[in-house]
C-alpha cells in the first residue's frame, strides 16, 4: 500500500511543482500551435492540399513539441539533488519513474490535446476526423513522453544535450508518427481506424511497462557522475 | 576485358558501388590501425612521465 | 548493522584514488573521512552510498536497508514549501512504521532544526544556513541506520553545528552508525569514533 | 538491478565451474590482448579467400539478371552489407546486455567498438541501395521499405555513436549505450514493420524487386561467400577496435607499460 501513496504524493509534487511555473506549461503549446501555422505559410493556403498534409503535420509538430517539453523532465531534479534521493530512496524506482513521467504527460500533452481541435479546424479537417485526431495523441503522447523520458534521463548528466536527445529519441518516434499520422489520414477519407488505434495502444502498453525500466538504470548511471 | 568492365552499361553505378563499400570497410581498418599507434604512443608517455616522478 | 569495505579501488580518469581500502563499520560507531580536495572524500561516499560503482573490490553488508544521503546539494526543491519537501522525504523515506507518517511529526522535524514558522515558505527565500537545516530535516525523518553525509556541517552556523552535533551523538547511542566527510572539527570524542585519511 | 540503495556486493565465488572460470578468464584483458593478437593474422587469411572467390563469383561467374542486367551485381555487396548492419547491432545488443547484466569490462568494449563498424555496413547498404535503384527506377532515392529502415537504422547507429562521445567517464559512457543499445533492439522490429506496412499502404501494391530475385544457383554462392567474407571483416574489425579501447582504458597499469617496453626495446 505504501508504494501507491508514495507513487500519488510524488505524482501530485510534481504537477504541483510543474503549475507553479506555469509559463512553462505553456512552452510546448506555443512552439506546437507555431509550429503547425508555419506549414500554411510555407506550403500555401489552398485547403484541398492542406487538408491532405493536415494529419502528418498536427502529428510532426506534436512530436517536436513532446520533444521540447522533455528536456526539463529530470533536469532540475538532477540539479537540486531530489534525483539523488530519489534513486536511493527504497521505493521502487521504475515506479517513481512512471509516476514523474505521468504527471509530465499531464502537463505538457494533455494541453496540448485541448489545442488540436482548433488547429485542425484551421486545416479544413471536418468533426469526426479531429475526434480521431484526439483519440490518437491521446494514446501516442504518453509513448513519446516514456520514450523521450529514456533520452533525457541517458543525457540528463550532459550540459548541452537538445540535439543529442534528438538525435537519439526521433528514431524511437517513428512508429507512433507512421500510425498516428495515417490514422487521421485514414479517417478522413471515412475509412475505419480501429486497426491503427489498436496498434498505437499496444506500443502504449509496451511503452508503460518497459520504458520504466530503462529510464530507472538510465538515471542510476546519469547520478553516479 | 574492356566488356567486364563495361559491366553491361552499368558500369557506373557497379563499380560506384563497389568501391564506395571497399573505401568504407578501408576505412574500418586504417582507422583502428591508427588509433592503435596512437594509444600505444600515450601509453608510452604516460609511462615514461610515470617513470621519472617515480624516482 | 555491520559494514564491511574489502579492496575498495576508485579511479578517476587514469588517477587511481584509493586502492586496497577496507575496514568495518559496527553499529553505534562515526567514520571521520579526511582528506584535502581532490582526494576523492565524495567519490568514496558515493561508492558506499551505492551512488557509484567501484573499480574494484566489494561494499558488504550483513543485510540490506536504505541509509540517509545527503550530498553537497541539498536534494530540496525550491518550488515545494518547507512542509511539502519534509512530505516528500518521509514518502522517500521508505515503508517503516517505526515514525509517525503525518503532517505534526514534519512539524516537530522543522522546530527541532530551528525552523519554526518557516513551514509554508518556499525554500527559495532562505538562507544557505536554512536549506542545509531542511536538508538535514531529512536524518529525523527516516529510521535508516546508516548516515552518510558529505560535509552536513557546509553553510551551517555556530548554533547548526552544534544541533547536527547533537542529532549525531543522539544517533550514535541509539546504535545507528555513520560516515561523514567534514572541514570543520567535529566535537565529538570516544572509543566509537573511526578516522580514515585519504592522502591521494 | 533492484532498486533500492543496493550495494555492490559481488558474488564470492564459492567453486566456480569451468564455464564461470572460463568466462571470467575471458575477461581479463591481458588474456584477450594476446589470443587477438594470435588470431587477427588467421582471420586476414580468411577474409582474402572468401573475399577473392567472392567477388570473383559475383562479378564473373554470375549470369546476367534476365531483367536487371549486369546491374544486379551491386547485390553482392548490398544485401551482405543489409544483413550486416542488422547482425551488428544485435552482436552490439547482446554485449550490452552482458555488460550491463555481469558487468563484464570486456563486453562494454566490444559494444562500444561495434558501433561504428555497424554504421559503416549501414551507410554501405543505403548508398549501394540508391545506386542500385537508379538504373532501375530512375531515381537516387525510393521511398522503398527496406531503404527506409535501413535509414532510421544508421541514425540508431549515429545515436549510439553520439552518446558515447558525449559522455567522458568511458564507464558510463558504456552504461549508457548498453541501455540505449537495448532500447534500439527492441524498437528495431517495431520500426521495420511500421515502415513496412507504410510502404505498402501508400505505395499500393507495387512489389519493389529489392529482396532477393528468385535467386540462380550461382547466383547464390557468390553472395553467401560475400555475407561470409564479410562476416570475417566485421570480426577483424572489431578485434582492432576493442583492442584499441582496451589499450585506452588500461593504460596506466602494468602489462601495457611491458607491452610498450617491448615495443620500443
Amino acid at each position: 500500500m505504501h508504494i501507491a501513496k508514495a507513487f500519488l504524493s510524488v505524482l501530485k509534487r510534481d504537477v504541483t511543482v510543474a503549475f507553479r511555473h506555469r509559463n512553462e506549461i505553456f512552452n510546448p503549446l506555443l512552439f506546437f500551435s507555431l509550429v503547425t501555422l508555419l506549414f500554411p505559410l510555407g506550403i500555401g493556403p489552398s485547403p484541398k492540399l492542406l487538408q491532405t498534409i493536415a494529419p502528418g503535420i498536427l502529428w510532426v509538430a506534436a512530436l517536436l513539441a513532446a520533444l521540447l517539453a522533455a528536456d526539463n523532465l529530470f533536469r532540475s531534479d538532477y540539479e537540486d539533488g531530489t534525483l539523488e534521493q530519489l534513486v536511493l530512496s527504497p521505493q521502487p524506482l521504475s515506479l517513481m519513474v512512471t509516476a514523474k513521467v505521468l504527471a509530465h504527460w499531464l502537463v505538457s500533452a494533455v494541453p496540448l490535446l485541448l489545442l488540436t481541435p482548433l488547429l485542425a479546424v484551421s486545416f479544413g479537417l471536418d468533426a469526426p476526423t479531429i475526434g480521431v485526431a484526439l483519440l490518437t495523441l491521446l494514446l501516442g503522447t504518453p509513448v513519446l513522453s516514456f520514450v523521450g523520458a529514456i533520452g533525457v534521463a541517458l543525457t540528463v548528466s550532459l550540459k548541452r544535450s537538445g540535439m543529442l536527445l534528438a538525435l537519439l529519441v526521433l528514431p524511437l518516434y517513428v512508429p507512433v508518427l507512421i500510425f498516428g499520422s495515417n490514422a487521421i489520414d485514414t479517417a478522413a477519407s471515412g475509412l475505419p481506424v480501429n486497426g491503427q488505434l489498436y496498434l498505437l495502444a499496444a506500443m502504449l502498453v509496451l511503452a508503460v511497462t518497459l520504458a520504466p525500466l530503462a529510464i530507472a538504470a538510465a538515471l542510476k548511471m546519469s547520478v553516479s557522475q | 576485358m574492356a566488356e567486364f568492365f563495361h559491366m553491361g552499361g552499368y558500369a557506373l553505378y557497379v563499380w560506384t558501388s563497389f568501391g564506395i563499400a571497399a573505401v568504407v570497410l578501408l576505412l574500418n581498418i586504417v582507422l583502428p590501425l591508427q588509433q592503435h599507434r596512437e594509444v600505444l604512443r600515450r601509453a608510452a608517455d604516460f609511462h615514461e612521465l610515470e617513470g621519472r616522478t617515480k624516482q | 548493522m555491520r559494514l564491511d569495505v574489502v579492496g575498495l579501488h576508485c579511479t578517476r580518469g587514469y588517477r587511481s584514488l584509493f586502492s586496497e581500502l577496507a575496514f568495518t563499520l559496527e553499529a553505534g560507531q562515526l567514520l571521520l573521512v579526511e582528506g584535502h580536495n581532490g582526494s576523492g572524500k565524495t567519490t568514496l561516499l558515493k561508492t558506499l552510498a551505492g551512488l557509484r560503482e567501484p573499480d574494484a573490490g566489494q561494499v558488504l553488508w550483513e543485510q540490506q536497508q536504505p541509509i540517509v544521503w545527503l550530498g553537497h546539494s541539498n536534494g530540496i526543491k525550491d518550488d515545494l514549501t518547507a512542509l511539502e519537501n519534509l512530505q516528500m522525504m518521509q514518502v522517500m523515506a521508505g515503508a517503516d512504521s517505526l515514525l509517525r507518517r503525518d503532517a505534526k511529526s514534519c512539524i516537530s522535524t522543522l522546530e527541532r532544526m530551528g525552523l519554526a514558522g518557516n513551514g509554508h515558505r518556499f525554500p527559495r527565500h532562505f538562507s544557505a544556513g536554512m536549506k542545509r537545516r531542511l536538508a538535514l530535516c531529512r536524518l529525523l525523518l527516516s529510521s535508516a541506520c546508516l548516515w552518510i553525509l558529505d560535509e552536513p556541517q557546509a553553510a551551517l552556523d555556530k548554533a547548526g553545528i552544534q544541533l547536527f552535533e547533537a542529532l549525531l551523538a543522539e544517533h550514535l547511542a541509539q546504535g545507528g552508525s555513520a560516515i561523514m566527510t567534514s572541514h570543520h572539527h567535529v566535537g565529538l570524542q570516544g572509543s566509537h569514533i573511526q578516522r580514515l585519511l585519504l592522502a591521494a | 538491478m533492484n532498486s533500492n540503495a543496493s550495494h555492490v556486493n559481488s558474488v564470492a565465488m564459492k567453486n566456480p565451474g569451468f564455464f564461470t572460470r572460463w568466462f571470467h578468464r575471458m575477461a581479463s584483458p591481458v588474456w584477450f590482448y594476446q589470443i587477438s593478437g594470435k588470431l587477427l593474422p588467421w582471420l586476414w587469411v580468411l577474409f582474402a579467400v572468401l573475399l577473392v572467390t567472392g567477388l570473383y563469383g559475383g562479378l564473373v561467374t554470375a549470369p546476367a539478371d534476365y531483367q536487371q542486367g549486369d546491374s544486379f551485381r551491386i547485390i553482392y555487396v548490398h544485401v551482405p552489407a543489409a544483413w550486416m548492419s542488422m547482425f551488428v547491432y544485435m552482436v552490439m545488443a547482446v554485449s550490452g546486455a552482458i555488460a550491463l547484466i555481469w558487468r563484464m569490462k570486456l563486453a562494454e568494449m566490444v559494444m562500444v567498438s561495434c558501433a561504428p563498424i555497424g554504421a559503416g555496413f549501414t551507410f554501405i547498404a543505403l548508398v549501394t541501395g540508391s545506386l542500385w535503384g537508379k538504373p532501375m527506377w530512375g531515381a537516387w532515392w525510393v521511398w522503398d521499405a527496406r531503404l527506409t529502415a535501413e535509414l532510421i537504422l544508421l541514425f540508431l547507429y549515429l545515436g549510439v555513436i553520439g552518446l558515447y562521445s558525449a559522455i567522458e567517464d568511458k564507464r558510463m559512457a558504456s552504461r549508457a549505450v548498453a541501455i540505449l543499445a537495448l532500447v534500439g533492439i527492441v524498437n528495431i522490429p517495431i520500426i521495420h514493420y511500421s515502415v513496412e506496412w507504410w510502404n505498402t499502404l501508400h505505395q499500393g501494391a507495387t512489389v519493389t524487386k529489392f529482396d532477393k530475385p528468385s535467386i540462380h544457383i550461382d547466383m547464390l554462392i557468390p553472395l553467401l561467400l560475400m555475407a561470409g567474407a564479410f562476416k570475417v571483416f566485421f570480426a577483424i574489425s572489431l578485434l582492432l577496435r576493442t583492442r584499441n579501447e582496451l589499450l585506452e582504458r588500461e593504460l596506466p597499469r602494468q602489462w601495457v607499460k611491458q607491452l610498450v617496453e617491448e615495443k620500443d626495446g
